[in-house]
C-alpha cells in the first residue's frame, strides 16, 4: 500500500477512474504537460494521452461550460478550477445549468461532473488565491459539495465525486496538500457522500469543522485532553447534503458544540450547523453553539493572513468559554 | 523573416450570400447543389408555414391565460428551420427560447413546447433526438454547452455536429465569445449561428457592438465566418449545409450570421410599440420569410393558392389538436417536485417531501 | 405625497438621485427607452438623457465590470440585472473587485455602486426568473445586501444604497412591485443601512423575514392574532450587515422564533439568523427555532412555483408547533 | 439593394509593425514621428534597464524568502515601456501583474511594487496617477475595469485614455471580449494590449486559439487592430502612441498585440522546463528588447559601453535602496486588517476588531 499525502491520493483516485472508465477526462488550465500548478494531475497526461488530460484556453466561463456540454453528452469530466479565487466565472454555469439539467429535463438529460477547487488560505499565495467561498455553493439545489482533510478521505470521496451521477463541487484544502503521508490503498473503494466523519471521540465538547481546519481542531483536541476535557472532532467532509445525524448524535452525547472554519463567519456554512442545532438539539445543548471562523472581512495578502485563520488558541479559547458557561 | 515597417499579418473577407429575392425570384448566380432540390424545398416551407400557424395560436393561448410568456418566432421561420434543415439526426442541436421552427424540424412535438411555455418540466423531456438541449433562457450559455457537445464528439471520434442558436443580443454575451475561441482553440465541429432579428427586447443592433457584421466576430476565433440573408430559406439552408460539412470533415467551425427581423414584439410580455417604430416594422413584412418563398414554388408549379389554403387549414387543425392534448396534461404529482433534483434525493431532501406530501403543513 | 407602489417608489429614489447628483448614472439592458422590464426606470432617459441612463450590450459581465470601472473612477452607476437568475456572471467582478478595491487599496480606490435585482418567485415567469439567491452574497465581505418590503423603505433604502461609500447589492422582491400603494414623500430621507424593522408587534412569537414574505407572514400573525397569539413580525431588510439586536431583543421577550424565507434552506441566509440565535438567545428561547422556507430543489417552473414558496398556512403550521412545542 | 449571389460584407486586414531589427538595425521604411526623439528613446532604454535589474532583484528576494511569489517582466521591458511612454499621466492604466516597466514609468515607487508581492495591501496604496488601478490577479478582468474607465472618461467628456494590458492567455478570458465589445459598442477611449509572450503558465499561444494573430480579435468588437514586434520599443511606442490619440481623438479603441517572448519562468512559483523547450527560450534571447536597442543609440553615439556599466551600477544601487526601504515597513497595526473592509466598520466587525485586539481570544 502506497504511503501518499492528499494532494497524491486525489491524482491516485483520478488515474484509477480514468483507467477503469474510459468517458473520465481531465480539463482545465495547465493540466496537461505542466501536471497542473499544485501537481494533482502529474503524469496523467503520460497515461491518458492529451485527449483525456486537456489544456484549456485561459477562461473559467469556458471550462464550465465545455465541462457541462462534455458531460451533458455522456463523457465524465473532472474540470479543475487553478485555484479558489478563479471560480465565480463558472458560478453561471454550475448553478444554472449543471445543478439543473436533470430536473429540467425530467431525468432526460443529466450532468455528472466533478468541480475540482483547491480551496483555503494559509500558503503565502498571492491575492484571489486563498479564498474559502464554500457558501457560494451549499445553497445551491442539484450540487453536491464536498472537502476531504486526509488521504483516505480524499481517495474515497474523488472516487465517488467522479462515479455520482450529478454534479459534485469538491473542494481541496491545498493547506494541507502536503501534510502527511497516509497510506492508502489503490483499491477503488469510493466513501459515501453524504457522511460526516467523528475522528475523535470525547465526551465534554464537539469541535464540528471541516478542510484545513481539521488540523487546528485536531491539536485543540488534544491540548484540551491534557486539561482532561474530552472532545469530540467532526469531519463534515460532506457539506451538503449534510450528514446532521453525525452531528446531532455527538451533540447529544457532549451538549456543547463550536464550530469551526475559515471563512467570513456572517453567511457562511458553520451558520447551517448551528441553525439545524438550534432547530433539533436545543434540549441537548448545555451552552450556547460558538462559532470560530475566518473574520468577517477578505482574508489579508499573507503577511496577515495567518492572524485571519482561526487558529488553535481560538479554539481552545472558544471551547473553554463554552465549557465554563455551562459549569 | 519579416522585413522591417509595415506589413500584413492577416486579412479576411466575410461573405455574404442571398440567392432568392424578396419578390421570390432566383438572381443570376447558380445556386449551390443542396439548394436544388425544389421538393425539400417545397417541404420546409410547409413546415414554415406550420411554425407559423403554430406560433400564432400559442400567442393566441398565452392572450386568454392558457400559457405562460411566450417568445414568437415571426419572421424567423426560414433562418430557424434553413439551419436544422442541414443537420443529422444524430447531429446535436442547442437552441436559445425561439427556434420553434427548427425543433419542430428536429421532431419535438407542438405539445411539448406548449407544455414548457405552460410552466411544466416534463415539456423538455421531449420527443426528437434525445441528445438535444431543451429551451435555454441564460442568453448564449447554450452556445458553450454546443461547444463542449462539439469537443465530446471530437474526442469520440464521432462524426457529428453541434449546432447552437443565438440572437444578435446574444452575440455580445460572453459565453458566445467563449464558444467561438474554444471552437477555435479545438478545432471543434461546431455551428455558431447569431439569428440578428435586429432587436434585443429594447436594444437595436447597433447598440450592441461596432462591429460592421455580427459574423465577423468568428475571426477573434479563428473560425470561417459568413453572413446571409435569414429570410432567404435558400440561402441559409446552403450556408448551413456548408457550414455542418464542414465541420463533420473536420476542418472546424463557422459563425453563421442570418439576417432577418423579429417581427412580433419580443415576447407576449413585451411592447415593442414602446421603442420601435412602426415603419420599420412594416417595411420588415416587405422582406418576410414564407412570401417570397411561396412566390417561387409557385412559379416552379409546385405550389398554388389551392394548396397553400388547404395546407393551412390542415396547420391549424393539428396545431388545435395539439393544444388540446396540451391542455389535457394534468399537473404533474407534487412529489415530482423532489424526483429530479438528485438521481438519489438525500435524506434532508425525502424529510421534505415527506412534509409536502403529509399536507404541505410545515 | 404620492401613493406609490413599491416599484414606483424606486423610480422615485433614483431620479431624486440623479437630480442631487450628477455623477450617478444608470446602467443595464433595456434601462433606457423601454424603461426596464419591469418598468423601474421609466421616464428616466427622457429627464436625464441617454449618457445617464445607458443600454448596455446583452452581457453581465459587462454590466458588472463598467460600473466597476465607473465606480472607481469616481461615478455613482446603479446598474441593473434584468432578472435574478442572470445575475451570476456578475459575481466574479463583483466579489473579487467591487467588494475589494477599498481593502485592497487602503482606501485609495473605492467601489460604491448599487446592483439592483428584481429577485423571487410568484410571478408566473420562465425558468430562471424567480431565483431566490440572496445567500450568493451574504458571506462576501465589503458588500451590503439589502432587501425592501414596502414602498416607503424602497425608497429610503435604495436612496441609502446610491450615497453608500460601499457597494450595495440591493434586491426588489419583483413579486410585491406593485402589491399595493404607500404614501411615500419625495424627501430625499434616506434609511438606515443596518437596521431590522419591527413591522408588528407580539409578545408570543417572533417572525423573522424579508422581502416578498412579508406579505405572508403578515397574513399569518394576523390569523394567528384571531387564535389569540401575539406576533411580532420583523423585516430584516438589511441582511448584511445584520442588526442582530433588534432580533434577539424581540426573541428575548416572545422566547420563540420562526425564520420564514423564499430560497432552498439548506445553506440559506436564514440559518444566519437562527445561528445567531443559537449562539446569542439560547436562554431566552422556549422552543427550538424553526425555518419555514423553498424546499432544497431549484423552485420549479411556474406550473407549481406556489407548491415551494411558503405558504401563510405553512408560517401558520410552524408556529403552533412552536408554541405546542413550548407549553 | 444587394444583388443576389455572394458578395462581400466587409473585409480587413491586420497590420504588422516593426522597426527596429533585432540587430539593432533600421529598416528603410521611415519611422513614425514620434519614435524620431532619440533622447526620448535613450530615457525608455535607461527605463527599461533599470526594469530588468529591479526584476533580477525581486527573482532573488523571493528565492531568499524574503518575498512571496513575484511574476517576472524578463524580456517584455520594451512591450511594458513602449505602451505606457504613450499615455499622458492623467490617463488610466490597468494592468495584470506583469508590467513593472510601465508601473514604474507611472510614477510606482519600486519598494511598493515589492511591497505587494511581500503580502502587504499597502503596497497597492502607491505612488503616481492615483486613478490607476492596482495590480490585478484574476485574468483579464481588468480590461473591463479600464473599459469603465474610458466610459466614465467619455460621459465626462474628459480628453482621457483608458489603457488596459492582458497577456495572450488573457485574451481567451471572457472579460477581455467584454471589453472590446463594450469599446466598439460605445466607442470608448480604450486602448488594450495584448502582450503576447507565447505563454500562460504552460499552455502555448497555439492552444489559446485558432486566431492567426491577437490583434485580429478586436474585429469582433469592430476596434482599430495592430500587431507589433513587441521587443521593438520604436514599434510599440509608435503603435502605442497611434492608438491613444485616436482614443483621445474620439474615434475609438484599439487592440495592440505585442508579440514578445516570457524569458523567464511564470512566476518563481514555476519552473518552465517541466513544459517548454530550452533551445526556444535561447533562440528568444537573440530578439529580447534591450540589446538592439542599446545598439541602436550606441551606433548613434548616445551611448556606449562605459555609461551602460555606470548606469547598471547607479541601477543596482538605487534598487537596493528600494529593497532596504521595503525590508524596513514594519508589519500593519492588527486593526488595519478590519478598517478598508467598510467606509464605517459595521457593529459586527466592530465586535470582531475588538476580540482580536484583546488579544485574538476567540
Ligand atoms: C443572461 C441573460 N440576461 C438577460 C436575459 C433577459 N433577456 C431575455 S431575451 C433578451 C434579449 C435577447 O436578444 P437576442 O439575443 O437578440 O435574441 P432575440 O430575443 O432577439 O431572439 C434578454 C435581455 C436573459 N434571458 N439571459
Ligand atoms: C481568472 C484566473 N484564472 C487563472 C489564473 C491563474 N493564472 C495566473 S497567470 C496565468 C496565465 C496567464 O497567462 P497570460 O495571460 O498569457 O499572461 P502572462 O502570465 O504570460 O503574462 C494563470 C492561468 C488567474 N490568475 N486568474
Ligand atoms: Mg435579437
Ligand atoms: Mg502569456
Amino acid at each position: 500500500m502506497p504511503a501518499v499525502c492528499l494532494i497524491e491520493a486525489l491524482t491516485m483516485a483520478m488515474a484509477h477512474e480514468m483507467t477503469r472508465d474510459e468517458n473520465v477526462l481531465v480539463l482545465g488550465e495547465d493540466v496537461g504537460v505542466n501536471g497542473g500548478v499544485f501537481r494533482a494531475t502529474v503524469g496523467l497526461r503520460q497515461r491518458f494521452g492529451d485527449e483525456r488530460v486537456i489544456d484549456t484556453p485561459l477562461d473559467e466561463t469556458t471550462i464550465a461550460g465545455l465541462t457541462v456540454g462534455l458531460s451533458v453528452q455522456g463523457m465524465r469530466p473532472i474540470a479543475e478550477a487553478q485555484f479558489d479565487g478563479f471560480v465565480y466565472p463558472m458560478l453561471d454555469q454550475i448553478i444554472c445549468h449543471a445543478a439543473r439539467f436533470r430536473t429540467r429535463t425530467r431525468g432526460r438529460l443529466t450532468c455528472p461532473m466533478v468541480l475540482r477547487i483547491p480551496w483555503g488560505g494559509g500558503i503565502r499565495a498571492p491575492e484571489h488565491h486563498s479564498e474559502a467561498n464554500e457558501a457560494m455553493f451549499t445553497n445551491v439545489p442539484g450540487l453536491r459539495v464536498v472537502m476531504p482533510s486526509s488521504p483516505h478521505r480524499a481517495y474515497g470521496l474523488l472516487l465517488a465525486a467522479i462515479r455520482d451521477p450529478d454534479p459534485v463541487i469538491f473542494f481541496e484544502p491545498k493547506r494541507i496538500y502536503r501534510q502527511y503521508k497516509e497510506e492508502v490503498a489503490d483499491d477503488g473503494e469510493a466513501l459515501p457522500l453524504d457522511v460526516c466523519y467523528v475522528l475523535r471521540d470525547g465526551g465534554d465538547l464537539t469541535l464540528v469543522t471541516w478542510g484545513a481546519q481539521v488540523k487546528e481542531c485536531l491539536e485543540a483536541a488534544e491540548k484540551l485532553a491534557d486539561e482532561g476535557v474530552g472532545v469530540e472532532v467532526i469531519d463534515v467532509a460532506t457539506l451538503r447534503p449534510l450528514d446532521f445525524d453525525t452531528i446531532r448524535d455527538s451533540v447529544k452525547k457532549t451538549g456543547r458544540c463550536v464550530i469551526v472554519h475559515e471563512a467570513p463567519r456572517s453567511g457562511g456554512f458553520g451558520a447551517e450547523i448551528a441553525a439545524r442545532l438550534a432547530e433539533e438539539s436545543m434540549y441537548d445543548l448545555l451552552a450556547p453553539v460558538e462559532r470560530v471562523t475566518g473574520w468577517d472581512t477578505h482574508i489579508p495578502l499573507f503577511r496577515m493572513e495567518m492572524q485571519y485563520l482561526p487558529s488553535v488558541d481560538r479554539i481552545v479559547a472558544a471551547a473553554k468559554r463554552t465549557l465554563a458557561r455551562s459549569s | 523573416m519579416r522585413t522591417l515597417g509595415m506589413s500584413v499579418a492577416a486579412s479576411f473577407s466575410i461573405e455574404y450570400l442571398s440567392y432568392l429575392g424578396a419578390d421570390g425570384k432566383p438572381g443570376d448566380e447558380p445556386w449551390p447543389e443542396v439548394a436544388k432540390d425544389a421538393k425539400r424545398l417545397l417541404e420546409l416551407y410547409k413546415l414554415m408555414l406550420f411554425t407559423r400557424s403554430f406560433d400564432s395560436k400559442a400567442v393566441a393561448l398565452q392572450r386568454t391565460g392558457k400559457l405562460g410568456t411566450y417568445a414568437s418566432c415571426l419572421g424567423h421561420e426560414a433562418a430557424h428551420v434553413g439551419i436544422a434543415a442541414a443537420m443529422h439526426v444524430d447531429d446535436v442541436m442547442a437552441v436559445s427560447y425561439r427556434e420553434i421552427g427548427a425543433m419542430l424540424l428536429r421532431g419535438v412535438l407542438p405539445r411539448e413546447i406548449l407544455l414548457y411555455w405552460g410552466g411544466d418540466e416534463r415539456g423538455s423531456k421531449f420527443s426528437g433526438p434525445q441528445q438535444d438541449f431543451p429551451i435555454c433562457v441564460p442568453i448564449a450559455t447554450q452556445c458553450l454547452h454546443a461547444a463542449g457537445t462539439a469537443l465530446a464528439f471530437k474526442l469520440r471520434k464521432e462524426p457529428r455536429v453541434a449546432v447552437a442558436f443565438c440572437g444578435d443580443g446574444g452575440s455580445s454575451k460572453t459565453d458566445f465569445y467563449a464558444a467561438l475561441n474554444a471552437a477555435g482553440a479545438f478545432q471543434l465541429p461546431l455551428v455558431l449561428v447569431v439569428v440578428n432579428n435586429q432587436w434585443a427586447i429594447s436594444v437595436p443592433r447597433s447598440a450592441q457592438t461596432g462591429a460592421q457584421t455580427l459574423a465577423q466576430k468568428g475571426l477573434a476565433g479563428g473560425l470561417d465566418c459568413v453572413q446571409v440573408d435569414g429570410n432567404d430559406l435558400v440561402a441559409v439552408f446552403s450556408a448551413a449545409d456548408h457550414a455542418v460539412r464542414r465541420a463533420r470533415n473536420g476542418h472546424g467551425g463557422t459563425v453563421i450570421e442570418a439576417v432577418t427581423y423579429r417581427l412580433s414584439d419580443h415576447t407576449t410580455a413585451d411592447d415593442a410599440r414602446r421603442y420601435r417604430d412602426e415603419a420599420e416594422v412594416k417595411a420588415a413584412w416587405e422582406r418576410e420569410p414564407l412570401l417570397r418563398l411561396r412566390h417561387y414554388l409557385q412559379a416552379g408549379g409546385l405550389w398554388d393558392e389551392g394548396k397553400e389554403n388547404a395546407y393551412k387549414d390542415a396547420c391549424a387543425k393539428r396545431v388545435d389538436e395539439e393544444v388540446n392534448a396540451y391542455l389535457d396534461v394534468a399537473p404533474p404529482p407534487l412529489s415530482d417536485m423532489f424526483e429530479y433534483t438528485y438521481a438519489e434525493p438525500p435524506l434532508d431532501l425525502l424529510a421534505q417531501r415527506a412534509e409536502v406530501l403529509a399536507g404541505g403543513k410545515r
